[in-house]
């Protein structure tokens, strides 16, 4: 799992690579923390998921999109998932959440 | 040679799920199943079983894998006699079995050594000749 | 845990050699070998014994994989008797044997269901832990 | 096996891409002999085998490039394998053919 963060204002994107599973969960969902409690001033605050390097993600790769939308939630902060193709967006079809991560 | 099985021990850790769905679909390549968008629904079916092992079973894991002519069941042992059961989903998971129901044809609990096994039907793979003995014993 | 076991089934085409090494590298990766050059031995072993009984064993194959603590043996049995026999090598082959011998510890034949299996104890693998028990239950 | 072929006067080289086994034998040694029989003139003739694109070669590999050496002998061509590293120069040292195989 590599994980590339841009920031612009009032907004931060989070591009992950790799597979999104037991393995990686932890080690994601904490660099989606840190990007909700550091995101740049200059608008309205904004995290942006970008998955279209994910080669895979099953539930438990969900489960930290999920997370990451609720932490989002919590903070105020809007939350978007962008990118998904293949078995990433299928996965995410398959349980139910893909417009709910997708849209803004 | 319809048959064809393969068996592996999976030591609990949290690499086992990316492990396991590796080596499934090596050996799902190699007996000729070759469809990629069929490969990654097996990937993500070993995945969940083993994750599910690991978070929730126990002991030592046993995952199999057969073919019997173009239909392919993979299954998981663990040493917890705790049959698994769909949950409400929430924000910490509960999507594990729901993921399977979605891309497997169906799934059944059995007794194993003390433990249970998880066993999944997977879908037809798309592709494959009817007699799948010839389509797999052909040219890579 | 400190024996663990993988089995598979090998149909006989010339992709079998890629298919089975490929398995075997994802396998051991899962069991905690993780040291590249040495997976990469393993590799060539493989797809030497399954190249043989591909080309010279006849039947069905079959592969297992074994770890006891630190010692990996791979062994593939094929539907054939004849014992493998190192040959002067030439410019159309006969150095598969060599190439097993240079990078392993040693290998031995079996009677094996009519046929026969051929064993190959791998070198030790760099970078494990004496107690491999625990190095293999770490993680990824 | 991907092999890309690249033409100078009086030489031929083919840089050989992916896993040299049983399975990309017989086309590996059909691009070679292919090359043995195309060389363009224009100097004395060279085969060169650009192998640093392999990520595995086992002795149905190394057969592939002997057969090459030899072929090329009985044309009066001059025969090189270069780039060899990793498992690939591994295999050829093992088998106690890497110099052989790697000086004209
Ligand atoms: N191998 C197992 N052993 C025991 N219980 C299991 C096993 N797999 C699943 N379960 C039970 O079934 C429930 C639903 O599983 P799942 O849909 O994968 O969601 P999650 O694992 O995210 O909770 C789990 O919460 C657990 O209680
Ligand atoms: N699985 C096998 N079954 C029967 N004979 C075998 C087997 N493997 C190897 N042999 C014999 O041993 C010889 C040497 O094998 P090897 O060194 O791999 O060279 P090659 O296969 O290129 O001839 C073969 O030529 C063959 O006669």
């Amino acid at each position: 799992m590599r994980v590339v963060r841009s920031d612009g204002p009032g907004m931060v994107r989070l591009a992950l690579h790799g597979e999104l599973d037991l393995a990686t969960a932890d080690l994601a969902g904490r660099h989606i923390a840190v990007a909700l409690d550091t995101i740049p001033a200059g608008g309205p605050p904004l995290l942006v998921l970008d998955v279209a390097g994910l080669t895979f993600c099953d539930s438990a790769g969900i489960d930290v999109l999920l997370g990451g939308r609720a932490g989002a939630q919590a903070r105020e902060v809007d939350f978007r998932v962008v990118g998904a193709r293949g078995i990433v967006r299928r996965s995410m079809a398959a349980t139910g959440v893909l417009t709910l991560l997708t849209t803004a | 040679m319809s048959a064809l099985t393969a068996h592996l021990d999976v030591p609990l850790h949290h690499g086992a799920p990316g492990a396991a769905r590796r080596a499934v679909v090596a050996v799902l390549g190699g007996w000729g199943f070759r469809d990629p968008d069929w490969l990654d629904a097996a990937a993500v079916v070993v995945s969940e079983l083993v994750t599910n092992a690991v978070r929730h079973g126990g002991g030592c894991i046993a995952l199999q894998v057969e073919a019997h002519d173009r239909r392919v069941v993979v299954s998981v042992a663990d040493g917890s006699s705790v049959v698994p059961r769909r949950r409400d989903p929430d924000d910490v998971g509960g999507r594990g079995i729901a993921l399977i129901e979605a891309l497997a044809e169906n799934w059944t609990v059995h007794n194993h050594e003390g433990g249970k096994q998880v066993r999944v039907m997977l879908l037809p793979c798309p592709g494959l000749e009817e007699s799948s003995g010839s389509a797999r014993g052909g040219a890579a």
